[in-house]
C-alpha cells in the first residue's frame, strides 16, 4: 500500500524514484538507494525531526541479488510518528555509518555487523560487540546453520569426529 | 596460694601499678580471651540483629537460634584452605593480618574496665590508645599492597587516606576531653584512662554532659570518626563490597581474612571503649554520687544479676516457643540447657551483689563492686556495638571524595571550634 | 600489707627488655638499608621506631614514646608506605642501592663510631653514677611545664613551642597551595 | 576416538574457554598491562570491572580506565549471557518462540510476552479482546512495579543501604504469588498467548490484586522513608551521572531515564497499546537528569502503576479472554515493528515475515542494551563509587542487554 503524506512528497520529488513510500498495516517505511543513505537520514533528523533513531538492524535474504535489507526504525518526538528507511546492499558491500547523525547507532551498528557482518563506513569503533572477537562467521545470515559452530567445537576440542 | 588469688582480688590498683608481672600476664590472657568471646557474641549478634533489621531470621540451623553458628564459623575458617596468590608479596602478605590484631589487641591493655580492673595504668594511656589504634591501618595499607591486585590496591590507599584524615579530627575531640579532665582544684589533668574517669567522679558529672553542648559535641565528633577509624558502614569505603569486591582483604581467605574480621571487632569494642572512658563515666555506675545511699549501691548492683535473669528468661521463652517436632528436640535442650546456664549466671551474680553488701568480708565486697564496674563498662560498650548494626543498617556508604570533605572540612573545624572553646569556657569557670 | 601487691619492687623495665629492645631496634635497622624492596625497608623501619619507643618508655619518658608511636609510626610511616606504594617496586628494586656518595656515608659513619668510641672510652664519667629514679607519673607534667610553664608563668620553651608550631602551619599551608591549583 | 567418561579435554586444551568457532581468540588488545604501558608508571590505572563483580548486576564487563579514583572512560564489554534470541526465534514457530523472550529481562518477563504477542498480534491483524487486555494490562503493571522493586532494592546495595533490598523483595514476593497463582510460574511466566491470554483469572484475583494494593502503598512510602530524604542518599545520588535531555535523545535512552532528564514521553501515552488509552494516569519527569530524578521517576511510576491496576481491576469486563487466532500462526508476507513501554524503556520487536510459520526475522530492540550505551557519558569525570550507582540506576537486566 504505498503512503502518501507532505513528507513523501517532498522527498519523491526531490530524489525521484530512488525514494519510495510504502504502508503495511498501518506503518509506514521508505525503501531507499544505498547511494542516498547518509544524506537521507541527516535530512530526515534535521528538516522533519526524526531526532530519535530506535534502532538499526538487518534482514538477509540470500537468494536476492542484493543480500542485505538495512533497516532504521525513526521516531519523532514533536511528530509523535514512527517511520523506517530500509535500503538493499550487497554481500560485502559497506554502507555509511550513521553515528555522527544519531550516537545511538554506535552500538546498534556495532551489532548488525556482528551479526551480519555488513561493514559501516566510518564508525569509530566497528568490532564485535555479543559475540567474542575471535568468532567465526555471522550467525544471522540464512547460511550459518545453528548447529555447525557447536559441531565445530566439538571436533576440534574433543576429537569427536561425528560432532555430537 | 588462695590466699595469695584472694588476696588480689581485692587489691585497689591495677598489676601495673602494682609491678605485678605475672598478675599482668593473667589480666592479659584474661582479656584475649575475653576479647576473642566477645567478638565471637558479635558476630552472631549482629547477624542476628541485622538480620531483624532486615525482615530476616538470620543463622538458625547451627545450635538453637544459631547459638553456635560463630562456633561452626571459626572452625570453617580454620579448616579452609589459605590461599597465597602466586603474584603477591609473600612475607608482607602474611604478616599483613598480624599487624592488624597486634594493633587491635594492644590497646587492650591500658582500658580501664574498673579502678583496678585494668591490665596497667598508663600515665599517657590515651594517647598510647590513640598510638597503637593508628597503627592498625598499617595492616591494612600493607594487605592491599601484598595482595598485587587493584582492588585491594585501591581499598588500601582508601583506607589510608580515611583513616590518617579521621585521626586528626578524633584526636582534636579527646583532647577537649582532656582539657575537661584540668578542671580540678590543682589545675593539673591527666592522660591516664583511669584517671579521665576518677576526674569524671570527682567533678561528679559525666564529660557528656559537661559545659553542654560542647562536650556533647565533642562526644558525637568522636562517634562519627570512631565508626570511620573502624572502616565501618557508612564509612566502609575500604572494603565496599559494591564497588572493591571486598576491599582490602580481597585476596585473604580462610584463618588470615578471619583475623581481619577479629581485628575489626576488637578495635571496635576498643574504641567504644574510649569513647565511653572519654564521655560516658567509664565503669560508674549512673548517679554514683546523686544516689550514694547504701540502699541504692544495693539496688544498682542487682543489675548485673536482672540481666542475666531476662536474658535467661528470653531462652526460656525460646525454649517454649520452639516447635514441637521430633527435629527441634536436641535444640530445644540446648537452649534449656543455655537458659539454665544463664539463670545460674544470675543466681551466682545475685548471691555476690548480697553478700558483698550484707558483709564485711573484704573480698566479697570487692568482687561485688568489681563486677559492677565491669557491667556497667560493658553495658556502655554494648550500647556503642548495637550502634555500629544499626549504622550499618540503615545508611547508604559515603564516597571518598565526599568522606574526606565531612571529615576535613566539616569535622575537623567544628572540633578546632569545640577545643578552643572548651579551653575558654574552662578558663572562665576557674 | 597486701602480699600481691609489691609497689617500689625491681621495674618492669629490666635488662633484659633493653637487650631485646635494642636487639629489636639495630637489626630492623639494618633490614631497612640492605632491603632492596621498598616496602620491606618501610617496614623494618616501623619496628626500629617502634623499639625506639619501647626503650623510651624504659626511660620513664612514656609521653616520648607515645608521640614517637602516634607520629612515627603512626602517620608519617603510612604516609611513606603510601608513597612508596604508588612507585614501581620492579624498577626500584633492580637499581643499585650502593650509589655515588658512598664517600660522604663513609665519613659520616665514622664520625658517628669515634663519638661512640670517645663515650665508651670515656665510660662511666658522662653517665650519672645511678640510675635516675624519675617518677613516671610526673614526667608528661614536666614536659608541659617546660613548654607552658607552672601555674601561670612562660615556660622555658614557650616562645620557640609556639614558633615551631607556626613555622608548620606555613609549611602545610604552603603544601596545600603547592598540590592544589585551585582551592 | 577420544574416551570420553575421561574428562580430561581441560588438560589437552589450556584455555578451553579461549577457542570459540575453533580458533583461538586474539586476546592480544585486552592486555591491559603491556611493556609500553606498565600501569604503575602512569597515573592512568586500568582497572577491570566485572564480568564477576558485585555491583555489575550479572556479567556486564567494564574496563574503566582510571586516573587515580577518577573515571577517565570505559569501554563495556558484553555478550558473555548471549544466548542468540533471534537466531532461536527464526528457527521455532510464533507460538513456539513465546517462551523465550520471558528469558530475555527475566525480571519484567511479562512485559517481554505483552510486546511480543502484541507485536504478532498485529502482524496477524487481529485484537486482543477487552477482558484479555485489562488481564493484560494487570499484570504487566505488577511486573513494572516488581521491576522497579527489584532495581531499587539492588540499587540501593550497591550505594551500600542493604536493609532496602529485603524489603523490596519482601513486597515483590506478594507480587510473584499472584503471578504464581495465576500462570504457574513466578518468574518467566509465559502469561500471555498470541490472541489474548490462555488462563482466566482464578477465583479471588480480583480481591488479592486489591488487598496487595493496600499491601504495598505503605511499603513504597517505607522505601521512601529510607532514602528520599536520607542525607547520604542524596549526596550519593544527586548531580551523579547526569544526562541532559538532549544527550539521552541523541543516545536513543528510553524509559524513567530519558524522562528523569526532562523529557515527558511515554509509550504508554505517545503511542498507546493494549488499552492504555482507558487509563487516568501522569508521566513522572526530572529535572537535572541525575541519578536522584531517576530515583525519584521510578518512585513515582510505582504509584502510577498502583493507579492504573486500581483503576483496571475495578473496571475489568466480563468477556472471552481469547481472540480468534489460526490454531497454525501463518502471518502474510510483510513486516511490523511494535514496541511497548517495558519497565526499562522502549522494548520494541521488528518482525519480518514469509507467510511460513516460523519468523522470517526477528529483531529485539532491547531498552538495557540502548541504554548501556550512555552508561559512558554518564560516567566521565566521575569516580569508582559513581559508576556502580550510575550501573544500577539504568536499570539493566543482562540477560536482555546480551540476548
Amino acid at each position: 500500500m504505498p503512503w502518501t503524506s507532505p513528507m513523501v512528497e517532498k522527498y519523491k520529488s526531490q530524489y525521484g524514484s530512488a525514494v519510495e513510500a510504502q504502508s503495511y498495516l498501518g506503518q509506514n517505511y521508505f525503501t531507499v538507494d544505498r547511494s542516498l543513505i547518509p544524506n537521507i537520514l541527516r535530512l530526515l533528523r534535521d528538516e522533519e525531526q526524526f531526532d530519535y533513531c530506535v534502532d538499526v538492524t538487518a534482514v538477509h535474504y540470500p537468494q536476492r541479488e542484493k543480500q542485505f535489507d538495512v533497516v532504521w526504525i525513526l521516531y519523532s518526538f514533536q511528530r509523535n510518528e514512527r517511520i523506517r528507511v530500509k535500503t538493499q546492499i550487497a554481500d560485502g558491500a559497506s554502507i555509511p555509518s550513521s553515528v555522527a547523525i544519531w550516537a545511538t547507532a554506535n552500538w546498534l551498528e556495532r551489532e548488525v555487523y556482528d551479526m551480519f557482518g555488513i561493514k559501516f563506513d566510518g564508525h569509530p569503533d566497528l568490532k564485535r560487540i555479543l559475540l567474542p572477537d575471535g568468532w567465526k562467521g555471522f550467525p544471522l545470515r540464512k547460511d550459518y546453520g545453528i548447529l555447525q559452530q557447536d559441531k565445530e567445537w566439538v571436533q576440534i576440542n574433543l576429537g569427536i569426529e561425528s560432532g555430537q | 596460694m588462695l590466699n595469695y588469688i584472694t588476696s588480689y582480688l581485692g587489691s585497689p590498683v591495677t598489676p601495673g601499678q602494682a609491678g605485678n608481672q605475672l598478675w599482668a600476664l593473667i589480666y592479659v590472657l584474661i582479656i584475649f580471651a575475653g576479647v576473642s568471646v566477645v567478638v565471637m557474641a558479635m558476630n552472631w549478634l549482629e547477624r542476628k540483629a541485622l538480620a531483624h533489621f532486615q525482615i530476616r531470621l538470620g543463622p538458625m540451623r547451627v545450635g538453637p537460634h544459631g547459638l553456635l553458628q560463630p562456633i561452626a564459623d571459626a572452625l570453617k575458617l580454620m579448616l579452609k584452605e589459605d590461599i597465597i596468590p602466586s603474584e603477591a608479596d609473600q612475607f608482607v602478605f602474611w604478616v599483613a593480618p598480624l599487624i592488624g590484631l597486634l594493633a587491635a589487641f594492644t590497646v587492650y591493655t591500658v582500658i580501664p574496665f574498673g579502678p583496678s580492673q585494668a591490665v596497667s595504668d598508663m600515665n599517657i594511656g590515651i594517647l598510647f590508645m590513640l598510638g597503637v589504634s593508628s597503627l592498625g591501618v598499617l595492616g591494612i595499607v600493607t594487605a592491599g599492597w601484598a595482595s598485587n591486585s587493584h582492588y585491594p590496591l585501591i581499598g588500601a590507599l582508601r583506607s589510608s587516606a580515611q583513616m590518617v584524615s579521621y585521626e586528626v579530627a578524633m584526636g582534636l575531640a579527646v583532647v577537649s576531653a582532656i582539657l575537661m579532665t584540668s578542671l580540678n582544684a590543682t589545675g593539673t589533668g591527666t592522660l591516664s584512662m583511669i584517671g579521665i574517669v576518677q576526674a569524671q567522679q570527682q567533678q561528679g558529672i559525666w564529660f557528656l554532659f559537661k559545659f553542654f553542648p560542647l562536650g556533647f559535641i565533642a562526644f558525637i565528633i568522636f562517634a562519627i570518626a570512631m565508626v570511620a577509624e573502624t572502616n565501618r558502614a557508612p564509612f566502609d569505603l575500604a572494603e565496599a563490597e559494591s564497588e572493591l569486591t571486598a576491599g582490602f582483604h580481597t585476596e585473604y581467605s580462610g584463618l588470615r581474612w578471619s583475623l581481619f574480621m577479629l581485628a575489626e571487632y576488637a578495635a571496635m569494642i576498643a574504641v567504644s571503649a574510649i569513647a565511653v572512658t572519654l564521655w560516658l563515666g567509664g565503669w560508674m555506675r549512673p548517679f554514683p554520687n546523686l544516689l550514694n545511699a547504701p540502699v541504692w549501691e544495693f539496688i544498682f548492683s542487682l543489675f548485673p544479676a536482672l540481666t542475666f535473669a531476662a536474658l535467661a528468661g528470653f531462652a526460656l521463652i525460646g525454649t517454649v516457643r520452639m516447635p514441637s517436632h521430633s527435629f527441634f528436640k536436641i535444640q530445644r535442650i540446648g537452649l534449656g540447657v543455655f537458659a539454665l546456664l544463664l539463670a545460674f549466671i544470675a543466681l551466682v551474680l545475685l548471691l555476690i551483689a548480697i553478700v558483698g553488701h550484707n558483709s564485711d568480708n573484704s573480698i566479697a565486697a570487692r568482687t561485688r563492686e568489681g563486677i559492677d564496674y565491669i557491667y556497667w563498662f560493658m553495658l556502655k560498650v554494648s550500647i556503642f556495638m548495637y550502634l555500629f548494626i544499626w549504622y550499618r543498617a540503615t545508611w547508604p556508604r559515603y564516597r571518598f571524595d565526599q568522606l574526606m570533605r565531612v571529615g576535613w572540612k566539616v569535622m575537623l573545624p567544628i572540633s578546632l571550634g569545640v577545643l578552643i572553646v572548651t579551653a575558654i569556657v574552662g578558663v572562665v569557670v576557674k | 600489707m597486701n602480699p600481691a601487691m609489691n609497689v617500689g619492687a625491681a621495674p618492669v623495665a629490666t635488662p633484659w627488655f633493653f637487650y631485646g629492645l635494642a636487639a629489636a631496634a639495630v637489626i630492623s635497622g639494618l633490614l631497612v638499608i640492605t632491603r632492596r624492596n621498598a616496602v620491606h625497608s618501610a617496614l623494618a623501619l616501623i619496628i626500629t621506631l617502634l623499639s625506639v619507643a619501647g626503650l623510651y618508655l624504659m626511660l620513664y619518658a612514656p609521653f616520648v614514646a607515645g608521640v614517637q608511636i602516634i607520629v612515627y609510626a603512626g602517620g608519617i610511616m603510612v604516609l611513606f608506605l603510601f608513597v612508596i606504594m604508588l612507585v614501581s617496586i620492579e624498577r626500584a628494586s633492580k637499581e643499585r642501592q650502593f650509589n655515588r656518595i658512598w664517600p660522604v656515608g663513609l665519613v659520616a659513619s665514622c664520625a658517628l663510631l669515634a663519638l661512640f668510641l670517645s663515650a665508651f672510652a670515656k665510660g662511666k664519667a658522662l653517665l650519672p653514677d645511678r640510675m635516675m629514679q624519675l617518677p613516671e607519673s610526673t614526667n608528661t607534667q614536666q614536659i608541659a611545664a617546660m613548654l607552658y610553664g607552672d601555674a601561670g608563668k612562660m615556660g622555658q620553651y614557650t616562645f620557640t613551642f609556639e614558633i615551631a608550631s607556626l613555622l608548620l602551619l606555613v609549611a602545610i599551608l604552603g603544601a596545600v597551595i603547592m598540590t592544589k591549583k585551585k582551592i | 576416538m577420544t574416551d570420553r567418561t575421561k574428562n580430561d579435554h581441560a588438560k589437552d586444551v589450556p584455555n578451553a574457554a579461549a577457542y570459540v568457532g575453533g580458533t583461538k581468540l586474539d586476546t592480544s588488545h585486552l592486555e591491559l598491562e603491556t611493556p609500553e604501558h606498565p600501569y604503575l608508571d602512569s597515573n592512568e590505572l586500568i582497572i577491570n570491572m566485572g564480568p564477576q563483580h558485585p555491583a555489575t548486576h550479572g556479567v556486564l564487563r567494564v574496563i574503566l580506565k582510571l586516573d587515580g579514583e577518577k573515571v577517565l572512560g570505559t569501554e563495556c564489554v558484553i555478550g558473555y549471557l548471549h544466548r542468540g534470541v533471534e537466531k532461536i526465534a527464526e528457527n521455532r514457530t510464533y507460538t513456539m518462540f513465546n517462551p523465550y523472550v520471558d528469558r530475555m529481562d527475566y525480571v519484567a518477563a511479562v512485559s517481554n510476552g505483552l510486546g511480543y504477542c502484541q507485536a504478532v498480534e498485529k502482524l496477524l491483524n487481529v485484537e486482543a479482546p477487552p477482558r484479555a487486555n485489562y488481564i493484560r494490562v494487570i499484570l504487566t503493571e505488577l511486573n513494572r512495579i516488581a521491576s522497579h522493586q527489584l532495581w531499587l532494592g539492588t540499587h540501593a546495595l550497591d550505594i551500600g543501604a542493604m536493609t532496602p533490598l529485603f524489603y523490596t523483595f519482601r513486597d515483590r514476593e506478594e507480587i510473584l504469588k499472584i503471578f504464581e497463582k495465576y500462570c504457574g510460574a513466578r518468574l518467566t511466566t509465559h502469561a500471555f498467548r498470541i490472541g489474548g491470554c490462555l488462563y482466566e483469572t482464578y477465583a479471588g484475583f480480583e480481591k488479592e490484586v486489591k488487598s496487595f494494593l493496600k499491601f504495598v502503598a505503605p511499603k513504597i512510602d517505607e522505601y521512601e522513608a529510607l532514602l528520599t530524604t536520607n542525607r547520604i542518599w542524596l549526596e550519593r545520588t544527586k548531580n551523579v551521572g547526569t544526562i541532559s535531555a538532549a544527550d539521552a535523545i541523541a543516545l536513543g535512552v528510553t524509559g524513567p531515564v530519558l524522562r528523569a532528564s526532562g523529557v515527558k514521553w511515554d509509550i504508554r501515552k505517545a503511542i498507546p497499546y493494549a488499552n492504555y488509552a482507558d487509563f487516568d494516569f501522569e508521566i513522572p519527569t526530572g529535572e537535572n537528569g541525575d541519578t536522584y530524578d531517576r530515583y525519584l521517576v521510578r518512585m513515582v511510576e510505582m504509584r502510577q502503576s498502583l493507579r492504573i491496576i486500581e483503576q483496571a481491576v475495578n473496571g475489568i469486563p466480563e468477556g472471552p479472554i481469547m481472540a480468534k487466532v489460526p490454531k497454525v500462526i501463518k502471518p502474510a508476507v510483510g513486516e511490523i515493528y511494535h514496541s511497548i513501554e517495558a519497565p526499562k524503556g522502549e522494548l520494541g520487536y521488528f518482525i519480518v515475515s514469509d507467510g511460513s510459520t516460523q519468523p522470517y526475522r526477528l529483531r529485539v530492540r532491547p531498552p538495557s542494551f540502548v541504554n548501556l550505551q550512555a552508561l559512558d557519558v554518564m560516567v566521565r569525570g566521575m569516580l569508582v563509587a559513581d559508576v556502580v550507582a550510575v550501573i544500577g540506576t539504568l536499570d539493566i537486566v543482562l540477560g536482555e542487554v546480551d540476548r
